[in-house]
């Protein structure tokens, strides 16, 4: 196990570097200059040549690829992610600031997919065929065939304007989660109560469970202490692997409700082609990624003794 | 002797994609206490059906009808909480194939404690102390309990089913193809420790051993039922079976033993969907006449409890 | 088989006929649409549902019901050809990896994992973002990573093909790489691969609506649904009603290949269950 | 066994160092936004407490960094210098040299008075971001309140710069006192002073009550970040913000929803700031270095029905390239020369050798007339614009073409004059109107506008203007500059982007500032 988690870190730091160096040649090889959209988000107008040479040489943009590159390893060596080229600030206070939002919003969203899921894909595995089964599988198919966004603007035409009973934008209070939340966690609860409920049916057909069948324990045990946790293995690595999708939908949720997350500022600032922030926003996100990727693989040992034991012996 | 376990007209059907399975048809066996009773036949003859119709685990798709009298209980009457309080407790069933039987992410001490918590009322702690108790019974250091199902070997998961199966001390065991798949050497200590368990019950318990080994029934059995396609054509003590068989079926059976040169019997058993009427076996019967094709034939006594299903035994 | 298969999957069948429909609907659009999708009538723009429009007017007084007509024509085109692309692409290395192994197979799988590990919509956001919304901007956005998906599960199942006997004893008598492949080993993954392409069509339209709901997708006033979302945004509170109907049109669209692509699963092969979960 | 306990302890300590790090990294300000949102409920009838919704963060918006700080001279609506923190000042002599007197009274908000050695620092902290510090000489404190800058050449807009030149304290930068610094912390001189701020989230100001000028009712200011409009609109009617468009210098609110917001009570007052969204034509390529053709295009397009059906009547159409009224604005120019009037576009395309096809389409030799109109990723309107003008041009045979591109490169197209028609805005106060800036639109030097309609003797005008410090001589020249642009019509003036702001019934006194980029609450009241 230490092994893999040793050859899981070498790669996962390449694949940090690698995605870190990838989008920042595609912007450097981009056409337009970060100085003019900056200076024009700034002030709305056009800047003179001369402006934008002033712009420029204050920021460091006129450093050549090469050299920034270097720069920037020589930077990330030390922990220092830059500093944006729109507000100045150290791109990791940027992160810092607005990732708290974008975390909780995403694992809100996430504990509740889960809450509603795992209860209901279960139920529906434990009766195949049935009527629950049914409109559970299709209710399922019909929310993932609803797009995020939309399903937010429907919400919030509905239960701000309408009904005025929720705030429709920003942060804050508890009211201010429950929009952004539901539309994020209804499109992962089916697909979470899917997978749960596949993996549950296979589960449930081996033979161990009919061993304690046959040992005479009563069905939520069986269920619960036998069955779910055997198929919780396969879900939570799909979780794990849907993370940059979860992610995603964040960012696209945040654009919807106006939420102060580090998803609209990535947009804002690929805009402004922000170099330092979005290098950095996209190394860090690859890096959180890696260590979900961790933390579900350590999560897989806990719950799978077998690749425990094996591992740790090699 | 007193009979454990009655099953009368014992029939079981599946549904399925490409028709009706039926996997036992109109079964008769007594099993008596004290005795291990062998059923002996080829894979896919129904037998592992027969051993989980017993105690009730059949998959949703099934369907049982007839009666499985346990003393004065039809098992088959029972609902399933009754059940529950049977099972494990009273019947135990050893299952084949321990690797994929036994929950890879329980510890083997928790699945043999869990059984005892639940029968016998004993709290974790306790349930652990019998745990390790019951495998030091069956032959294993009381620290194994703390191991999982993959740090043991073949014959070690066989005998921790088999400690699984002990651990409230139930009457009646059903064992399911317990030495497929293991050393010789394993498989004789896994017979022995079988043999010890229903030996040392005082007459009290009694086995059902599902086997298609022959030696191993040979070895272990008081009495032997020989499957066919779903349906019981030869029953007797196991030394008249084996002395004389009646049934050709059985007489093939046993002469594709190696022991006996290896003789295997021609031909295919029939799938369990299409059945033949009639003989089952007529289509591989050397000595099959017209009539085994047109009717089942009934059991015929041939002294003593050797009984046969054959026109012409 | 079929008697049996027609009433246990009404939904494949209702997926079916959902399909037909869009395919019918999208290569009839100028007969089924009333007006031409791009005329504009400033005059009469917003008009609620109902009268000769039949879901209303947008904010250029253009006819919504024509524009989802035309935009099912586009949206529907466009996410096959990101599914074939990726699809062909997939496939061929998947193929290739799976079969010849050794150093190359490390190699794409290696790539592969990387590639995995990369949020999709996130990398077409920033490819877009920065080449600008254009067709062949937002298809190369997509296909850069969309392959890799189809690449992974083609190779696990070239894999596990070519340990099976009748492959082992077809290459004993002979037969050539390119033949097992072609004649063999394709056919034998197609059902896998009907699947996950129907699957992942449903996904694709969903995501180039979310992109052109972001303003990265198509150049107006191009009638594709997730445009007309996010030309329709603004109204939201006042004339709710020019991003309803987009938006359910959207949806239908994917239940129609979310349906299939399940049914489907459970029809052809049960192995596809195991295979393919999502 | 030491495996097993690696293993669940890894996990556990992995589990809780990653959510550590994650809370503690967004703890700092997942706190307290709360609080900011009940105080700010005005339930001590004394304090006025305004809350406005903003599209952009406090820190990162021109309207907010100028409640803290102010200039030493500001522009006044059309463009002409005006006193604030400057009393007054004097050029004698050559045009290169500027007396700055210093107003007194006026302290920094750490209480530090403010003085000629501090205005010193202020300008010398501004060199290092204004094109004014490539012209300047040296800078000299005169006395304890008056400044003296030298500058090398003469630089006409220099006082224009300064007025967007923040004063800030030698405090507030960092490092403490050095001109070369970056702005750290919010010390100025301004009416508010900043409390609290969260990126992204809010800012609450208090009002200055030290401050040297009319002081506002409003004890409080509550800046509340709201980035999509139609959640500003929800918020306003649902009273969580006061106020809601004054913050942007463009119009955030968009005009679709001005009936409704008037329907709900909602006050709506919108201002000119002479920003005209105009469509600019690549004078250098065909069809369009034909004057008719422009001429004819400008014809074509019934602005008065676009105003009132996209904009609901909220703006008005633009018949010059600029707003008349700034102080170089093209005040004397014909400015109903461009009213729509299809028959004149037609016949105009005809002389220019366009004739109708049976298909309804302009041609010439056999080549259809179809151009196509480049959009900037994000240009405000620009897809209401662009469709409406397609529709338009249809009506005369034009195949009207749409792109998009990010706007990035759309720039870089300019830069290339790679495009046939370009949407965008003109120039705003506080900056001199496109024409008379060097690096502007209409002169041939344009880096950004090569494509743009250029002549010598235009060249020779601007240049003359540029130069000439004499206010009215220069006036002249630039008239002269507009009638030569609006002979040649080089663009398609659309309209006026007004600037819409949107309060409560509860508000009165709200006053337009002079520029977009300030906010005046000296009148407001909360009732």
């Amino acid at each position: 196990m230490g092994k893999i988690i040793i050859q899981r870190l070498v790669i996962s730091i390449l694949v940090m570097l690698a995605a870190s160096f990838l989008s920042y040649f595609f912007l450097y090889m981009a056409p337009g200059d970060p100085a003019v959209s900056i200076i024009k988000s700034q002030t709305g107008r056009e800047p003179t040549q001369a402006e934008i040479e002033i712009f420029r040489e204050n920021r460091n943009l006129n450093i050549p690829l090469l050299d920034n590159i270097t720069i920037w390893f020589g930077m990330l060596s030390k922990g220092d992610l830059g500093i944006s080229v729109r507000t100045g600030e150290p791109v990791l206070h940027e992160f810092k600031d607005r990732f708290g939002a974008t975390f909780l919003l995403a694992v809100i969203s996430l504990v509740l997919a889960v809450l509603i899921a795992f209860p209901l894909g279960v139920l529906a595995a434990t009766r195949p065929g049935s009527v629950v089964d049914h409109v559970t599988r299709v209710i399922g198919l019909g929310i993932l065939s609803i797009p995020e966004f939309w399903l937010g603007l429907m919400l919030m035409v509905l239960f701000s304007l309408t009904l005025k009973w929720l705030p429709s934008f920003g942060y804050g209070t508890i009211y201010h989660f429950i929009l952004p939340t539901v539309t994020l966690s209804t499109g992962m609860s089916a697909l979470l109560m899917r997978l749960m409920r596949a993996s549950m049916l296979e589960v449930l057909n081996l033979d161990y469970i009919k061993m304690a069948r046959s040992k005479g324990l009563n069905r939520p045990l069986i269920i619960w202490k036998h069955a779910f946790r055997n198929a919780l293995i396969p879900v939570i690595t799909i979780i794990g692997t849907q993370f940059g999708h979860l992610l995603a939908g964040t960012i696209i949720i945040e654009t919807v409700f106006s939420w102060p997350g580090i998803g609209k500022y990535l947009v804002d600032s690929i805009y402004a082609r922000d170099y330092p922030v979005i290098q950095g926003f996209v190394f860090i996100i690859a890096a959180m990624f890696v260590v979900i990727n961790l933390l579900v693989d350590l999560s897989y040992a806990y719950l799978d003794p077998r690749i425990r034991f094996e591992q740790g012996r090699n | 002797m007193e009979s454990v376990l009655k099953i009368k007209d014992l029939s079981v059907n599946f549904n399925s994609k490409d028709g009706i399975v039926k996997a036992a048809n109109n079964l008769n066996l007594t099993i008596y206490s004290g005795e291990i009773l062998g059923l002996i036949g080829e894979t896919g003859s129904g037998k592992t059906v027969l051993g989980q119709a017993i105690i009730k685990i059949l998959p949703q798709t099934a369907r049982v009808t007839g009666e499985i009298w346990y003393g004065n209980r039809n098992i088959l009457a029972l609902g399933e909480e009754e059940m529950n309080k049977i099972r494990g407790k009273e019947i135990a069933l050893i299952f084949q194939n321990p690797s994929s039987s036994l929950n890879p992410s329980l510890k083997i001490g928790e699945q043999i404690a869990e059984t005892v918590q639940k029968h016998q009322g004993l709290n974790k702690k306790e349930a652990w102390e019998k745990a390790e108790a019951i495998l030091s019974q069956v032959g294993m250091p009381p620290r194994f309990a703390h191991y999982y199902p993959h740090q043991y070997s073949g014959g070690m998961r066989q005998r921790a089913m088999v400690a699984i199966c002990l651990a409230c001390q139930p009457l009646f065991y059903i064992a399911d193809e317990p030495t497929r798949g293991l050393d010789v050497t394993v498989q004789n200590q896994i017979a022995g420790l079988l043999n010890s368990i229903i030996k040392n019950g005082k007459g009290q318990r009694s086995m059902l051993l599902i086997t298609h080994d022959i030696s191993v029934a040979a070895a272990l059995t008081d009495s032997m039922a020989i499957m066919y396609a779903g349906e019981i054509v030869e029953y007797g003590p196991t030394r008249e079976v084996f002395k004389n068989p009646l049934h050709p079926y059985s007489k093939g059976l046993l002469n594709s033993h190696p022991a006996k040169g290896l003789k295997p019997i021609k031909g295919f058993s029939p799938s369990l969907i299409n059945l033949p009427e009639g003989c089952k076996f007529f289509s591989r019967c050397s000595r099959a006449e017209k009539d085994c094709q047109k009717e089942v034939p009934m059991f015929g006594r041939k002294g003593g409890k050797h009984i046969v299903r054959c026109f012409y035994a | 088989m079929s008697k049996k298969i027609f009433p246990k999957n009404r939904l494949l069948i209702f997926g079916l006929f959902l399909l037909t429909l869009l395919i019918m609907v999208s290569l009839l659009a100028s007969y089924v649409a009333p007006f031409d999708p791009n005329y504009v009538e400033v005059e009469n723009r917003l008009n609620r549902p109902g009268g000769k429009n039949i879901l209303g007017t947008d904010g250029y007084g253009r006819d919504i019901f024509s524009r989802i007509v035309f935009g099912a024509r586009f949206s529907l085109s466009l996410a096959v050809l990101v599914v074939l692309i990726n699809l062909c692409i997939g496939v061929f290395i998947g193929t290739a990896s799976g079969f010849f192994g050794g150093a190359v197979d490390e190699l794409t799988m290696r790539l592969v994992d990387i590639l995995l590990a990369f949020p999709n919509i996130i990398f077409a956001l920033l490819v877009i973002g920065i080449l600008g919304p254009s067709i062949p901007n937002l298809v190369f956005a997509l296909v850069a990573l969309g392959w890799t998906n189809y690449a992974r599960i083609t190779r696990g199942l070239v894999l596990s093909l070519k340990e099976q006997d009748f492959i082992i004893s077809i290459k004993a008598i002979g037969g050539g790489d390119f033949y097992i492949i072609t004649r063999h080993v394709i056919p034998s993954i197609i059902p896998f691969l009907v699947v996950l392409a129907t699957l992942n069509m449903g996904h694709m339209i969903m995501s180039i609506a979310a992109l052109s709901f972001l303003g990265l997708g198509v150049q107006i006033p191009t009638p594709e649904w997730g445009s007309m979302l996010s030309e329709g945004k603004q109204f939201i509170f006042t004339h709710p009603h020019v991003i309803i109907s987009p938006g359910l049109a959207i949806i239908i669209a994917v239940f129609a290949f979310n349906l299939l692509g399940d049914g489907l699963r459970d029809v052809l092969d049960p192995r596809t269950k195991e295979i393919i979960k999502t | 066994m030491t495996f097993k306990f690696f293993h669940k302890g890894a996990a556990l300590v992995l589990l809780c160092l990653m959510l550590f790090v994650m809370i503690s990294g967004c703890g700092s300000n997942a706190s307290d936004p709360k609080k900011v949102g009940e105080k700010a409920y005005p339930s001590d009838q004394k304090e006025q407490v305004l809350r406005l919704g903003a599209a952009r963060d406090f820190k990162s918006a021109a309207q907010g960094r100028n409640m803290v700080f102010e200039y030493l001279v500001s522009v006044d609506h059309e463009g002409n210098p005006v006193p604030m923190l400057a009393e007054l000042w004097e050029i004698p002599g050559d045009s290169k040299t500027y007396v700055f007197k210093i107003r007194e009274g006026v302290t920094f908000h750490n209480g530090t008075e403010f003085d000629a050695s501090l205005a010193k620092f202020a300008l010398e902290y501004n060199a290092n971001n204004s094109v004014w510090g490539k012209y300047l000489d040296k800078i000299e404190t005169v006395d304890g309140n008056t400044v003296k800058v030298y500058l090398k050449d003469y630089y006409p807009l220099f006082l224009q710069d300064l007025a967007k030149n923040l004063v800030v304290s030698p405090d507030a930068v960092d490092p403490k006192g050095d001109p070369s610094g970056k702005l750290a912390e919010y010390i100025g001189t301004g009416p508010f002073k900043l409390v609290s701020y969260h990126k992204d989230r809010d800012a609450e100001l208090v009002r200055n009550d030290n401050y040297w000028g009319k002081k506002s009712e409003i004890n409080r200011v509550i800046w509340k970040t709201i980035p999509d409009p139609h959640a500003q609109i929800v918020a306003l009617k649902a009273g969580d913000v006061d106020m809601i468009g004054i913050t942007e210098h463009h119009s955030s609110v968009p005009y679709v929803e001005v009936p409704a917001m008037e329907d709900a009570g909602i006050n709506v007052d919108k201002t000119s700031y002479g920003r005209y969204q105009v469509l600019e034509f690549n004078t250098l390529r065909e069809p369009f270095n034909d004057r008719k053709v422009r001429m004819a295009f400008n014809y074509a397009i019934d602005k008065e029905k676009m105003v009132r059906e996209l904009f609901h009547g909220l703006t008005e159409p633009a018949y010059t390239i600029t707003a008349p009224w700034f102080k170089y604005g093209p005040s004397k120019v014909n400015s109903k020369y461009f009213h729509y009037d299809l028959n004149k576009a037609k016949s105009l395309l005809t002389e220019a050798g366009w004739s109708m096809n049976s298909s309804g389409k302009l041609e010439k030799e056999g080549k259809p007339l179809e151009v196509e109109l480049l959009i900037p990723a994000g240009e405000a309107n620009a897809d209401a614009v662009a469709i409406f003008v397609q529709s338009e041009l249809k009506k005369i045979g034009v195949e009207l073409k749409l792109l998009t591109l990010e706007s990035g490169a759309a720039w870089d197209r300019s830069k290339q004059g790679e495009y046939e028609m370009f949407v965008h805005h003109s120039f705003c106060l506080p900056w001199v109107p496109g024409g008379i800036d060097i690096g502007g639109k209409y002169h041939s030097g344009s880096t950004s506008w090569p494509a743009a309609y250029h002549s010598p003797e235009l060249d020779r005008l601007i240049e003359e203007a540029w130069l000439t410090p004499d206010e009215s001589k220069r006036k002249e020249l630039i008239n002269k500059v507009w009638d030569i642009l609006h002979y040649e019509a080089p663009c398609i003036p659309l309209y006026d982007i007004v600037k819409v702001s949107a309060y409560r019934e509860s508000i009165t006194g709200f006053k337009p500032a002079p520029t977009m980029f300030d906010m005046d609450f000296s009148e407001i009241k909360i009732n």
